[in-house]
């Protein structure tokens, strides 16, 4: 079947035009196939601008550039030079024109047309000149770009209000905007055969751990695809298990927290494109930590022990319910077990089921939420009350108790800081339910213990998920279930095994006086 | 009959499970003490679907032990 | 090597530590109390003594080989051939084991929490997150018990905690009133389940600890023991306690019944089924820590590549054999508390010994 | 839709499922003896009549009570599951009442049913029904609370801590002391008053004045598993001083020249002590207290030390007497040691116990008893001397 499937392939390819690969052509050294190699290349393409012009009336040139990426300012202030500005008697040589006529900060010469054309697209400007078998490729890549403004996902209360853009450099700007060390050192390659998407790797030399910086250029090295739209595509490549419902990458548009994370010894990868910033090694506890934790007061840490309760509640309130008013009756108070039945009466579902529904339905409310225009975002919130909380109660198809649960769970899983770690929620809760609902809470307990030996099984880059909770260190819990105050935490977390393992000078100098 | 036709399936769910790590493996004795064990304990269970009688291996330790406990363990304490 | 994994000093304590607790935890209190009746924690202070002196004979077959499981070093030690039988009469103990906490499990929960639900059922759902346990190797389902711990010690001291108002002194009195004898037969299942059942199979396990010196070894298993020991003897202590010697030993499951009677403020009561799962989460570690150790041990009896083929037939054959084990439970508990700590007596104080013996004088000959 | 049914298929097979409203929430459980057969009564909640939710004004009675006869208590059960709707669900019984009947002749059946069956928990209370079958205590309908059982359960906690002739046992502690060789059990015993037939009815309740209740009296004295009698009420007050189960308890005091004085006790403890004159074992019991006047209705001036002291005197006597009126009566008439005197000669004196074990019941009958009391007056109210004296 397989071997039909890829005849079928080739034969769709065969009948295909056969395209051409320009990347290893070299430059002619006559200006008029030049340009004719680049239109054809790129089908005339409508938004690819060709401008002849002469130098000194002797010398034919031409500057490509593809508009709507590049800066015209900056063209006409190239062809203003070129054109008015070279007076005089004395013959303009190639190279003259490359280190003194040219008041442009990035120029780079090519000789193969590839490159060049990359370069255009991306927004930068070609200069070619007749008689010579090498061009110029100018930066002139300037796009409308949205500017930095403040996270939308991850919003804190005290910290700063910035976010990424879409665009690489603004990125890595606001990173080196707050860490200024000459060991912060930002890798870029290009990732996708079409898109060529800028991918950027930063870390700090010598406090991010070699072992685990080559593992991940070797792995995004890895990476053949024809486009990468966003870092979710990266993600789901460079990840470790790749059935797991847990995220073994951590992603964030918050550049403080990238450069917290950069200071502990982790290593961000930026794509172009997107305002998320992905972030490896990822762990389990680090999804439950916020950046706001570390600029509030240290005994706002305590709030972690919250969201992990919450963490379990969301995944766990339906089955609980479930286990217990089906199974484990005697679990329950006697007045409430009187009520909870007054309440169940003339429910025509079994608990599973009335759970089921209500927790789908919630599922699909928190969907049409999400993807409907803000404008009618109300409207749904109005309607999944009244479906929810009113209509379902008073015609008697679920119990005021299920509506509780289900409510309970819904706000429970809005806790968890991380949206990643809440989606890998959803569909464990219904495997549990499952469970729940054939072996009660045995069902439960005996699940939990495959989820915590998958948990324990996971890695992310080669540091076990669930450290440093197991494998147990004692010095790293400083940042587990509290944060303790920063003169307390001398030193990074040690399971990312940095070469620097301190992070603060271990005697506080005193004042002088 | 039910009960051994699902059986028989869950089984052949685990061969087809373990036939691609098997597969990898290139020593023999692995594949064989796969089947054969995995043979036993379809027989067995069969068996024990039909009431076959099956040695219970605590008969061997009752009737070692059982002498010892009487005679010499109830003697002294 | 078929076991790439290694485990820390520390997570080998916390192995022992859960083993040890295992499921004496839930069984232990009736069978040592149905023989010394209220001074049943004496007898727990007694084996916990011998106990410990089991560790200082462990230790020095642990020194024997120390980068070896039994299983590889018996044909060197014993020849070939009876070095084979030895290995594979060996595999049987923790396989059967595997067998009988399946079916004490089964036991417990059909009794208690789930009567109409096929024993079968419960065993098959059980095995098959062990067998899920042992596939993903040592490392892994230490580190489970690791994370297990906390949950665990934190419902011990609630569990404890909750109890104390219930604390009868006149219970366990008079302190040894019927002389010694009946404290060191009830010592009999206490130094047999907790302490020797845990120390046999370690000779599976101890090549893979990681140490820098043999002797953290020793260390270790001294501090498990002792913790564990310690958490029994208070458990015992507990149920005599709050139940007097005689009503423990006419239950089935006495700590299950301890719980039932948490009641605090009639807010905190009803709790047992939580309770339980302090026990499911050793007994889940006891169990996945002799099926680890057998299917291991056989894979490198035959000398395979991977242990994990086996872990699927071996686990079915266990389940038959978990039913097949007792026509009922009257049996079960008889062979269970009279002749199977005789059995461990066997492997801890004459097959064991047996090795060190043969090891060392292989060991000077060579 | 398709996980759906594979999900219903799933748990539709599902061996343990009980929903809640398939549920017959089952409080009280009452046991007699029939002839040969034991007749079981069960008390069900009906939900909806209590929650607060639907009003409870509907039509319906909140309990129902389900009454069948078998041969073995579990068929008796077999057969109430044909009549009643719900299946019996009994985790959340809180009493459990046997018959007199029943108690001189069974109870050991009785129990071995209990305390095998998984469903039971241990945190209910056993009662003997005196003078009357369990079933028509079952049926009484109460005022204050819904569910007849739990007034039952609550005022027998409550009456166990304020009162002193009534004793709470839960099955553990029935347990304990049928296993126990130096200790026999009692119970408490429960009695129908007024007119049995309007007992069960609506009317009953809506009545300010109850025509028909239920009162706890004294206590049921049984000897291994069989009731053998009932202690006075008297005799029921000097057994828990005895056994140490007295919290808080009122008492009346006869003043020295006639009248009555109430006092509260609010502190007591009793300490057994045995020793040997030989192999002739003695009990030495010796009852601390404190205790406040609670009201005075006779001319005695309270604020005298004399007159404390002398008040004192007479209420250590009474207390002392009714503590060996229950010993001479558990001695004389029922020779069960309900006290666990054996108990504490075991404990304290346990190689010589040995020899007593096997005949206890009859050592006890000549056991000789010393009680000593030492109660003191504290704190006399808000007032010092009465208004009573002042008036006279």
């Amino acid at each position: 079947m397989k071997r039909a499937k890829r005849r079928k392939n080739l034969k769709e390819h065969g009948s295909k035009p056969v395209q051409q690969n320009h990347s290893t052509l070299h430059i002619h050294p006559t200006l008029e196939n030049n340009i004719n190699e680049i239109k054809q290349s790129i089908g005339n393409s409508m938004d690819i601008i060709v401008r002849e012009f002469l130098i000194q009336e002797k010398l034919n040139g031409a500057i490509i550039y593809t508009k709507g990426l590049t800066d015209l300012q900056m063209v006409q202030e190239l062809l203003e030079s070129l054109m008015l500005q070279i007076n005089g008697d004395k013959w303009i040589q190639y190279e003259d024109i490359k280190k003194s006529i040219l008041t442009v900060s990035q120029i780079e010469e090519h000789k193969e047309m590839g490159q060049l054309l990359t370069g255009l697209l991306s927004g930068d400007s070609i200069l070619f000149l007749e008689g010579y078998e090498t061009a110029l490729l100018i930066n002139t890549r300037q796009w409308k770009g949205r500017d930095v403004s403040e996270p939308i996902t991850q919003p804190v209360v005290r910290g700063p209000q910035e976010a990424f853009t879409e665009t690489l450099i603004t990125n890595t700007a606001l990173i080196r905007r707050k860490i200024r060390d000459e060991n912060l050192w930002i890798e870029n390659r290009q990732i996708g055969t079409r898109t060529k998407t800028d991918v950027a790797i930063a870390y700090i030399n010598g406090v991010a751990d070699d072992a685990i910086v080559e593992e991940v250029r070797s792995r995004l090295d890895k990476i053949k695809i024809d486009g990468i739209l966003e870092g979710g595509y990266i993600e789901e490549y460079i990840q470790d298990s790749t059935y797991s419902p847990f995220p073994t990458v951590y992603n964030t548009e918050r550049p403080d927290t990238v450069a917290a994370n950069l200071l502990e010894g982790r290593i961000a990868i930026i794509v172009d494109g997107t305002p998320f910033v992905l972030i490896v090694p990822a762990l389990f506890v680090q999804f439950f930590q916020a950046s706001e934790d570390y600029y509030l007061r240290s005994d706002f840490g305590v709030i972690r022990i919250l969201r992990l309760f919450t963490f379990f509640i969301s995944l766990l309130a339906p089955s609980l319910y479930i286990a217990i008013t089906t199974f484990h009756q005697e679990m329950l108070q006697t007045s409430l077990l009187i009520s909870l039945a007054a309440q169940l009466e003339g429910i025509p579902f079994p608990a599973f089921v009335e759970a089921s529904l209500m927790a789908l339905t919630f599922e699909i409310l928190r969907e049409a939420g999400i993807r409907m225009p803000k404008v009618i975002g109300s409207a749904i919130s109005i309607v999944g009350a009244i479906v929810l909380g009113e209509a379902a109660y008073t015609a008697g198809l679920v119990s005021p108790a299920m509506v509780i649960v289900v409510s309970i769970t819904a706000i429970a899983s809005f806790v968890t800081p991380a949206f990643t770690m809440s989606i890998s929620i959803r569909i464990l809760r219904f495997v549990l339910m499952i469970f729940a609902a054939t072996f009660g809470l045995y069902g439960i307990l005996i699940a939990l213990f495959g989820l915590t030996l998958h948990l324990c099984s996971l890695r992310s880059f080669g540091v076990p998920y669930l450290s440093p909770i197991g494998p147990f260190n004692m010095n790293d819990q400083k940042d587990v279930l509290f944060r303790f105050p920063w003169p307390a935490m001398h030193n990074r977390p040690s399971f990312l095994q940095q070469q620097d393992q301190q992070r603060q000078s271990t005697e506080r100098k005193e004042p002088k006086r | 009959m039910w009960k051994v036709i699902g059986l028989l399936l869950v089984s052949a769910a685990i061969v087809q499970f373990e036939y691609s790590h098997l597969k990898k493996i290139r020593n023999r004795m692995d594949r064989w003490s796969f089947a054969v064990l995995l043979g036993v304990g379809l027989m067995l269970s069969i068996m024990k679907m039909y009431d076959v009688p099956l040695f219970n291996p605590l008969q061997a330790i009752e009737f070692i032990y059982k002498p010892i406990y009487e005679n010499v363990f109830n003697r002294v304490l | 090597m078929l076991e790439k994994g290694r485990i820390s000093v520390a997570q080998f304590t916390i192995l022992i530590f859960l083993v040890t607790t295992g499921d004496s935890i839930l069984v232990l209190p009736s069978s040592v109390a149905g023989e010394a009746k209220n001074d049943a924690w004496l007898s727990g202070i007694f084996a916990l003594g011998i106990g410990l002196l089991l560790v200082l004979l462990f230790y020095q077959v642990s020194k024997l080989f120390p980068d070896l499981t039994f299983v590889e070093y018996s044909d060197r030690i014993f020849g070939s051939f009876l070095g084979k039988v030895l290995a594979g009469f060996f595999l049987l103990y923790p396989f059967l084991s595997v067998a009988l906490l399946l079916r004490e499990l089964g036991d417990f929960l059909t009794t208690q929490i789930l009567p109409h639900t096929p024993i079968e059922a419960i065993t098959i759902l059980f095995m098959v997150f062990v067998i899920y346990g042992t596939r993903l190797g040592l490392e892994t389902w230490v580190r489970a018990g690791q994370v297990f711990l906390p949950f665990f010690l934190l419902l011990v001291v609630l569990f404890f905690a909750f109890l104390a108002p219930q604390f009868h002194l006149d219970n366990i009195k008079p302190i040894l009133g019927e002389g010694v004898k009946p404290m060191l037969r009830g010592s009999l299942t206490f130094i047999a389940f907790p302490f020797m059942e845990t120390l046999i199979v370690l000779i599976m396990i101890f090549p893979y600890v990681k140490i820098k010196k043999q002797i953290e070894l020793r260390n270790a298993m001294l501090i498990a023991q002792t913790a564990g020991g310690t958490l029994l003897i208070l458990m015992m202590l507990t149920a005599l306690l709050v139940f007097g010697g005689e009503l423990v030993a006419h239950q089935q499951y006495p700590s299950y019944s301890l719980a039932k009677k948490i009641n605090i403020g009639k807010f905190l009561e009803r709790i047992e089924a939580i309770i339980a799962i302090l026990w499911l989460i050793t007994i889940f570690i006891k169990a996945t820590f002799y099926f680890y150790s057998s299917t291991l041990g056989l894979a490198q009896l035959l000398r395979l590549q991977d242990y994990r083929p086996l872990t699927f037939p071996l686990g079915i054959i266990a389940i038959v054999l978990s039913i097949e084990v007792s026509p009922s439970i009257t049996y079960y508990n008889e062979v269970i508390s009279k002749y199977w700590p005789l059995f461990d007596f066997t492997m801890s104080l004459i097959f064991i010994p047996l090795i060190l013996v043969f090891g060392l004088f292989y060991l000077k000959n060579n | 839709m398709l996980l759906m049914i594979l999900m219903l298929t799933f748990t539709s097979g599902c061996w343990d499922v009980r929903e809640l409203s398939d549920l017959g929430i089952t409080v009280a459980l009452g046991l007699d003896k029939k002839g040969d057969e034991f007749n079981v009564a069960v008390q069900v909640v009906n939900p909806g009549e209590i929650s607060r939710i639907s009003g409870g004004a509907g039509t319906k009675k909140p309990v129902t009570v389900y009454e069948e006869t078998g041969e073995t208590i579990t068929e008796a059960f077999r057969k109430i599951l044909t009549t009643s709707p719900n299946n019996i669900y009994l985790s959340h019984v809180r009493v459990v009442v046997i018959g007199e009947e029943l108690a001189k002749d069974r109870m050991k059946y009785v129990l071995d049913f209990i305390s095998r069956n998984h469903e039971f928990r241990t945190d209910f209370f056993l009662i003997v029904a005196k003078d009357s079958t369990a079933d028509t205590i079952l049926k009484v309908m109460t005022a204050t609370e819904n569910v007849p059982a739990n007034k039952i359960y609550e005022s027998l906690e409550k009456s166990e801590e304020l009162y002193a002739p009534t004793k709470a046992v839960t099955l553990d502690d029935l347990k304990m002391d049928l296993l126990n060789k130096g200790k026999q059990p009692v119970l408490t015993g429960i009695r129908l008053i007024g007119d049995e037939d309007r007992a069960a009815s609506e009317e009953n309740v809506k009545n300010l004045k109850n025509t028909s209740k239920l009162k706890y009296e004294n206590l049921a004295v049984f000897k291994k598993d069989r009731l053998i009698g009932w202690l006075s009420e008297d005799e029921s007050k000097g057994y828990n001083y005895l056994i140490n189960n007295v919290v808080r308890a009122n008492g009346v005091v006869t003043c020295p020249d006639g009248g009555k004085l109430g006092m509260n006790l609010i502190k007591t403890k009793t300490k057994l002590q045995s020793e040997f004159t030989g192999d002739q074992p003695i009990m030495n019991i010796e009852i601390t207290g404190e205790g406040n006047i609670d009201e005075v209705s006779c001319g005695i001036d309270i604020t005298k030390q004399d007159n404390i002291a002398k008040l004192e005197q007479i209420w250590n006597q009474r207390i002392t007497s009714l503590c060996l009126k229950a010993v001479d009566s558990a001695q004389e008439e029922f020779q069960s040691d309900i006290f666990g005197f054996g108990e504490v000669i075991h404990r304290q004196h346990p190689r010589k116990w040995k020899p007593l074990k096997d005949h206890w019941d009859e050592e006890f009958k000549d056991l000789e008893v010393k009680v000593t009391t030492k109660l003191k007056i504290r704190r006399f109210g808000t007032i010092t001397d009465s208004i009573v004296s002042e008036l006279e």
